[in-house]
């Protein structure tokens, strides 16, 4: 066609025009940090995993979460989840049933037998983890998957520690616990159990072990002094869960009294409803609302009828009589006492006033470095003693089956470069993606999916687990109400707003890339971005 | 075929036969007899491949027409006076974008006052929007021109307006030589465009063209207008040798060559001419006429070459400059420039006032007795004018002059002349 | 040139009268031309159509100044326009009446135009007899041929077939063969 | 809404695109495949809405004609940004002829095409608020009286914005144009009557009408396909905010439609042979101050002092728009 001069043209030929020159600041794409992912205390990349659940593909979710996490069924029962405390859904409707959803890919994973991928490269080094609870286990599955060899020492007659000696089955059945150990054995981890350490150098060197891991629970349950007549009636919370373990179980009698305002008093206090007691009795120093333990936990032990008292300390136990005393909370919050006593009467009295390591088998190496009562570990996890490392309630802090994992993997790949010989690092954090920063226009209202909860009676009466899982159709519900903050997850969004085609879609999986040749910086891609996964920044001059 | 029938018909049978593939129609006077008799024909599928549609104004008749040729379709649509202006818009438009719709315009005067009756004002308004604008002296050249239209717009990519004197040649009940089916199809090939809307081999038309370009765009309007100046005549001699009767072409001199005053005009009012020149050579005045048929282009230097051996040269044109007098006349001028001729202006019939034997008679000789005025209004009544010039400096609040005059003259219908 | 100009009002087919005179006059190979005096008038103004006759092309655009016939299809008209204007001294006046010109009281003028062959013809009456309409055109055309001789009534009557279909064509020609014969009648009769 | 048949359940439900459904539910503008109908180099300023929606809306109905389409443009900024001689950003067959002639130069084209048996091949016309509710309003009834075979889009940014943004019958009162300054007792655009020309072609009783706005791209497109799914006149009101015009920050475009929508400001709805079909629902209420505040061409009704009185003038009528197209009333999402 002879087209006639200037008024007609060529289609497309604006392309000439390169409007990028338009510009005095670019959209930049940014991974920001999700909160849930901020405060996982095992590192998880929830969000991640969440990503692969979303699309229905949850053996991807689940090796997701397994590369930070080896103790999905576990977690999914037992972690408190600050993850959903911290999710910016809960800003919108209703945080992210992440543990939820976590419990769902590891129960697939023991439903369908899903195994860990095999160790493709040996190391050749040698690994020994003493201790098979969470912090042990965790360390042990992540050196094995860098190919070194590994082997746990467990001092008690089955793994998993605390897990199993301090968590009670109705929160954690114990084929739970099996079922994710076995996979970590699988891999070609050697655990041996009955197995208790004394003299560490003297096993590493007996052992031929390159370094050594120490993951030793906490279970030795905290004292505290009451003017008591009959001592048996006293006993404390670690021990009571310890003997849930064994075949003889525990008698509480009818009447229990629990001590204390943690985790470890609500699952004792729990476990006496279980084991018969017709009154099982919180009695707490301070309030509610002061109580360490889970908010979750402190509602269903109330549903099971678990009483609480607040504002009392224990001043004495005799014979079948506990005298309290109230107490008020003083201006900065502290309780203290106001000399009005009461008695209650009580078959037994549990203590539940925390826990202590029992570092016993620290003696034979008597220049490591203890404070407080916790083993000192740098910022690779490793102790004053070289290629001696330790993570999980030994060394203080925050003493939860997360944080153990975390403490575990972190320590894992400290061991891993140490025996290298490569310094540890850690990567760089993001920048958080804080609910501002996320346009939740685009995220469809959808309240969280309740789990569904045992029956009443039976949870009054029978160690069945209290909490059951998602099934499919609500667990996948639930991983999409993720709005993936901070990370791109290619809505096409900013693909789409841009009214001067300048965003290049990469295709499935491979995100965007701006086209600066005729972005002219408008900012629609950043104020539009669902998930805040865009910057704008200052055009480089 | 000859046949005894309206020019309006004569008109639509004509574009009928060039196989217009849209028509878009709008009633106005005196036109619309020419697109009621085409819709005629479509409704009764006289007419097939062709789309007829009714429009809501003269502004969409022509904007339909723009969008069907730009689709690669022969387009069509006919028009008067206030209706040329109302698309005046779209003309320009039609032009620009180099679209070859041919519109016929039924020349009708322009208002205020309003005024159904001929004269060639309508046409003069649009004479710069770019058009070809040929006039028909006859029904038989209005059927032979419209044919020669398509060709001609089509080849060049240029619209073409047929100029029709309203009434009088629209409404004549005169002799027409209807051309066949067959001749008209051998002489009309099919529309082949220059450029059109495809999803194909998609383009955009209508772009916005600044200074950079916007001279160079105007340029080869002119050019490709100026390219009808020998493509006009040739069609003409073409239409010639297929249908075996001239029509068409610049300019028709009428016992021009020894004629000492030339009678220039366009359209109808030549054969009104040609009697009163017959008659004067009867008397043995050395005159004689020049039929201007292509207004745009004009034919500047053939009718220079057709006129310039005469002393003197008088217009008589249907449309008035208001301000300067002659539209017509001020081309005329300008294909004399230094041949040292005068140049008449005679404005007659406006509005439809008849432009009698008798007056030209008159000034034709006046003219050759060279005591013509370089303007004259033919016809003129001067003690209405008068007497309403006196009104209108005597009184601030003279009324509107239109209404005065009438109510002096009384009806309208009652006079003949 | 033969020039006819008839006069009449909105709606009484003027128009279409000189339209197919020029019909009739094309049949027999002539040159004719028809024309309206254009105008915007609606039902009932006067009004008038123009017809040429001629043996060579009409060139001529001006209306009929000087007719050489009128044909007056009202006789209200005769005294509000100035019907007569420019028409021949020799020329024919056929008006649509059934009453005499002298009872039109028209004798003063046709006394000073004696050369002008006057006739009356009831062309209403005929066309409401023979159409059921009382359109005086064609029938006055059928008397315009018969007082005249411009035409032949043949070819009057293939015009009004032209121009109309069937029964109304047919009640028209008949109209028109009346008053054809009621002019060829009183024009023997004058002989 | 026919969007809401797709439940993409909660990640990006309203987004562009969504990786979880299936290819065929996909929106046109989340797909590599789009055809770019306005293509990058075009002059509009940033953040336009016009262009946004022109291509949402055309690249919709050209995966709904299997790229089959042609488009007449009405004068305008569209017309003018993306045609400047020598580059054009089209894709497409496309045609500008005049401001107010659009509908008509469509109707040409379906026209040729009909006479041609090009049925496939289809028509949009497109023009901006001035080009349709004031200089093309008769074409553009004749279009849908005659019920001629074309989608006409007006892209409605409230004001003439081409030529330095004047008032049109389509700016709504109070907003400050060139032409209706915010001075004296009675600041920006009176509250004239309204001229709300989808209801208008509504009264037409053409195949079909609606409102959608580029703040909800896949409402925009599904209107778009449903319009394309039918011959005859048809008529899509699209809001584009205009930064330049309404003194928006580029990047608040979208939101600005989003806040008109919502607001109940600017009702989206269906309406086919006369009778409204469907509405889109309101989903988060919002007060008109929340829109208005963000444009400068309304700033006066909050400085110096804050005008309560004329925001409650405009409260009543979204309040009003919420009551007569039921905005509100439960629903099916």
């Amino acid at each position: 066609m002879r087209k006639p001069y200037a008024i007609t043209l060529d289609v497309g030929s604006s392309l000439a025009n390169l409007t990028g020159s338009w510009r005095t600041q670019r959209p930049v794409y940014v991974d920001r940090l999700p909160p849930c992912n901020a405060t996982c205390a095992a590192g998880e990349d929830i969000q991640q995993w969440l990503f692969h659940a979303e699309e229905g593909n949850y053996e991807t979710a689940w090796r997701s979460l397994v590369r930070d996490n080896p103790l999905a069924a576990i977690m999914g029962r037992v972690c408190y989840h600050p993850c959903e405390g911290a999710c910016n859904r809960g800003q919108l409707d209703e945080s992210v049933g992440i543990n939820a959803v976590e419990r769902f890919l590891g129960d697939e994973a023991n439903r369908y037998g899903w195994e860990f991928e095999p160790v493709t490269a040996e190391s050749g080094k040698r690994v020994l983890v003493i201790g098979s609870g969470p912090a042990g286990l965790s360390a042990a599955y992540h050196l094995r998957r860098l190919g070194n060899a590994v082997v746990i020492l467990e001092a008690e007659t089955s793994s998993g520690g605390m897990m199993r000696y301090g968590i009670p089955q109705y929160r954690l059945p114990r084929i739970t616990i099996d079922q994710d150990v076995q996979r970590i054995l699988a891999m070609g981890v050697e655990l041996r159990l009955d197995h208790r350490v004394d003299d560490i150098e003297q096993t590493m060197r007996d052992g031929n072990f390159d370094a050594c891991f120490l993951g030793v629970g906490s279970q030795l349950g905290k004292r505290a002094y009451i003017p008591a007549g009959d001592a048996r009636r006293i006993t404390d919370a670690v021990t009571v869960l310890h003997r849930m373990a064994g075949d003889e179980k525990p008698m509480l009698g009818r009447r229990v009294v629990v001590y204390g305002g943690g985790n470890t008093a609500v699952d004792v206090a729990r476990t006496a409803r279980r084991l018969g007691a017709e009154d099982s009795i919180i009695v707490y120093r301070r309030t509610r609302d002061r109580m360490p333990a889970h908010r979750d936990e402190v509602r269903e032990a109330i549903e099971e009828g678990v009483k609480l008292k607040w504002l009392s300390t224990i001043a004495a136990a005799d014979d079948e009589l506990i005298t309290v005393e109230k107490m008020e909370l003083d201006e900065k919050g502290f309780p203290q006492p106001t000399g009005e006593l009461e008695t209650m009467e009580a078959d037994a009295l549990v203590l539940a006033l925390g826990q202590d390591v029992d570092l016993e088998l620290l003696s034979k190496l008597p220049d490591l470095n203890i404070v407080h009562g916790a083993v000192a570990v740098d910022g690779a996890q490793m102790t004053s003693r070289e290629g001696v490392f330790a993570g999980g309630d030994m060394i203080g802090g925050e003493r939860t089956v997360t944080a153990a994992v975390g403490h575990g993997k972190k320590a894992a790949r400290a061991i891993d470069a140490y025996l290298r010989g490569v310094a540890f690092k850690q990567k760089p954090k993001h920048q958080m993606a804080t609910y501002d920063l996320l346009n939740t226009w685009y995220y469809a209202d959808a309240p969280k999916t309740v789990r569904p909860k045992l029956d009443i009676i039976r949870r009054q009466s029978t160690f069945d687990e209290v909490i059951g899982s998602l099934d499919e159709a609500t667990a996948l519900y639930e991983a999409r109400r993720c709005m993936s903050c901070g990370n791109c997850f290619e809505c096409d969004t900013c693909y789409g707003v841009c009214p001067d085609n300048a965003v290049i879609k990469l295709g499935p999986g491979k995100r965007f890339e701006f086209n600066y040749d005729y972005c002219k910086g408008c900012g629609l891609c950043v104020a539009e971005c669902p998930c805040g996964a865009i910057r704008m920044e200052r055009e480089p001059n | 075929m000859l046949k005894q029938v309206e020019g309006s018909r004569a008109v639509a049978e004509a574009v009928a036969l060039c196989r217009p593939e849209v028509i878009c129609a709008y009633p106005i006077t005196p036109q619309t007899h020419i697109v009621e008799n085409l819709g005629e024909m479509v409704k009764a599928e006289h007419l097939t491949g062709c789309e007829f549609i009714n429009v809501e104004s003269e502004f969409a008749a022509l904007s339909v027409a723009i969008g069907a040729s730009a689709t690669g379709a022969r387009a069509y649509t006919a028009t008067a006076s206030q209706g040329l202006l109302f698309m005046a818009e779209a003309v320009y438009n039609a032009s620009g974008l180099g679209l070859p719709i041919v519109m016929t315009i039924g020349n009708r005067a322009i208002g205020a006052p309003i005024n159904i009756w001929n004269d060639q004002q309508d046409s003069m308004s649009m004479r710069d929007a770019g058009w070809i604008q040929l006039f028909a002296e006859t029904n038989q050249e209005a059927v032979d021109l419209h044919i020669q239209a398509v060709r001609l717009a089509e080849e060049l990519s240029v619209p073409v307006m047929v100029c029709v004197d309203g009434f009088i040649l629209t409404h004549a009940y005169e002799r027409v030589d209807m051309p066949t089916q067959e001749q008209v199809d051998a002489f009309v090939p099919s529309y082949e465009p220059r450029q059109i809307l495809d999803p194909a081999e998609p383009v955009t038309i209508g772009a916005m063209v600044g200074p950079e370009a916007f001279t160079e765009v105007r340029y080869l309007a002119h050019y490709r207008q100026m390219q009808a100046l020998w493509l006009i005549p040739e069609l003409a001699e073409e239409f010639e040798q297929q249908f075996g009767r001239a029509s068409g072409g610049l300019v028709h001199p009428y016992r021009s060559e020894d004629a000492e005053t030339l009678v220039v005009a366009l359209g109808s009012v030549n054969g009104t001419i040609k009697d009163v020149v017959d008659q004067l050579r009867d008397d043995g005045v050395a005159i004689g006429s020049v039929s201007v048929t292509s207004f745009r282009p004009f034919p500047a230097k053939a009718l220079r070459a057709a006129i310039v051996h005469a002393k003197r040269i008088v217009v008589i044109e249907k449309s008035l400059a208001v301000g300067i007098g002659g539209i017509v006349s001020t081309d005329v001028r300008m294909a004399l420039a230094g041949a040292g001729r005068p140049v008449h202006t005679v404005v007659a019939g406006l509005g439809g006032r008849a432009i009698t034997q008798a007056s030209l008679r008159e000034v034709f000789v006046k003219a050759h007795r060279d005591l013509l005025e370089y303007l004259t209004f033919l016809d003129l009544r001067h003690d209405v004018v008068h007497r309403e010039i006196e009104r209108l400096e005597s009184q601030r609040r003279s009324g509107p002059v239109a209404e005065n005059i009438l109510r002096e003259l009384g009806s309208v219908a009652d006079r003949i002349g | 040139m033969f020039q006819v100009r008839i006069h009449g009002r909105g709606g009484q087919g003027v128009v279409t009268a000189a339209e197919m005179l020029s019909v009739a006059g094309f049949l027999e190979g002539k040159h004719t031309q028809a024309f309206p005096s254009f105008g915007s008038e609606r039902m009932g103004a006067p009004v008038m159509a123009f017809c040429r006759i001629d043996s060579r092309e009409i060139r001529l655009r001006e209306p009929v100044m000087a007719p050489d016939a009128l044909i007056i299809q009202d006789t209200t008209l005769l005294h509000q326009v100035s019907v007569f204007e420019g028409l021949s001294d020799s020329g024919y006046v056929l008006i649509n009446s059934s009453r005499s010109p002298a009872v039109l009281g028209l004798d003063e003028f046709f006394a000073r135009h004696p050369q002008i062959q006057v006739l009356t013809v009831p062309a209403s009456h005929l066309a409401l007899e023979s159409v059921g309409r009382p359109l005086p055109n064609a029938a006055l055309l059928g008397g315009f041929a018969a007082l005249t001789g411009m035409i032949a009534f043949e070819s009057v009557a293939a015009a009004i077939d032209e121009k109309f279909q069937g029964r109304v064509a047919a009640g028209n020609i008949a109209a028109a063969r009346a008053a054809y014969e009621s002019v060829v009648d009183v024009k023997r009769g004058a002989a | 809404m026919r969007t809401s048949h797709v439940k993409f359940y909660q990640t990006g439900t309203f987004t562009v695109g969504n990786r979880l459904l299936s290819e065929d539910d996909r929106s046109v503008q989340s797909t590599l495949e789009r055809t770019n109908s306005l293509n990058s180099g075009h002059r509009a300023c940033q953040g336009c809405g016009e262009a946004l929606g022109a291509r949402y809306a055309i690249d919709a109905a050209m995966r709904a004609t299997d790229n089959q389409l042609i488009a007449a443009n009405a004068t305008g900024c569209l017309e003018v940004f993306s045609t400047p001689y020598p580059e054009t950003s089209w894709q497409i067959p496309w045609i500008h002829s005049l401001f107010g002639n659009t509908a008509a130069v469509a109707t040409g084209v379906a026209a040729a095409l009909r006479v041609k048996g090009r049925n496939d091949t289809r028509v949009v016309a497109q023009g901006g608020d001035g080009g349709t509710t004031d200089i093309g309003f008769g074409c553009l009834s004749g279009m849908f009286e005659r019920n001629d075979d074309v989608l006409y889009i007006c892209y409605d940014n409230e004001a003439y914005m081409n030529t330095g943004v004047q008032r049109s019958s389509a700016t709504p009162p109070t907003a400050r144009t060139a032409t209706s300054p915010a001075k004296g007792p009675e600041p920006g655009n009176v509250f004239g009557q309204g001229k709300n020309v989808p209801m208008i072609a509504m009264a037409h009783e053409i195949p079909y009408v609606a409102t959608a706005s580029v703040a909800d791209v896949r409402d925009l497109e599904a209107k778009v396909t449903r319009a394309m799914s039918i011959r005859g006149a048809r008529y899509i009101h699209i809001l584009v905010p205009c930064p330049l015009g309404w003194g928006s920050e580029p990047q608040h475009t979208v939101r600005l439609a989003r806040l008109a929508t919502e607001s109940g400001l600017f009702p989206v709805f269906e309406a086919e042979h006369g009778e409204i079909t469907d509405r889109r629902l309101i989903r988060r209420k919002v007060p008109v101050e929340e829109y208005l505040s963000l444009q400068k061409r309304f700033a006066h009704l909050f400085k110096p002092e804050l005008k309560m009185d004329v925001i409650a003038r405009l409260q009543a009528v979204a309040d009003r728009n919420i009551r007569r197209f039921g905005l509100m009333n439960g629903g099916d999402d």
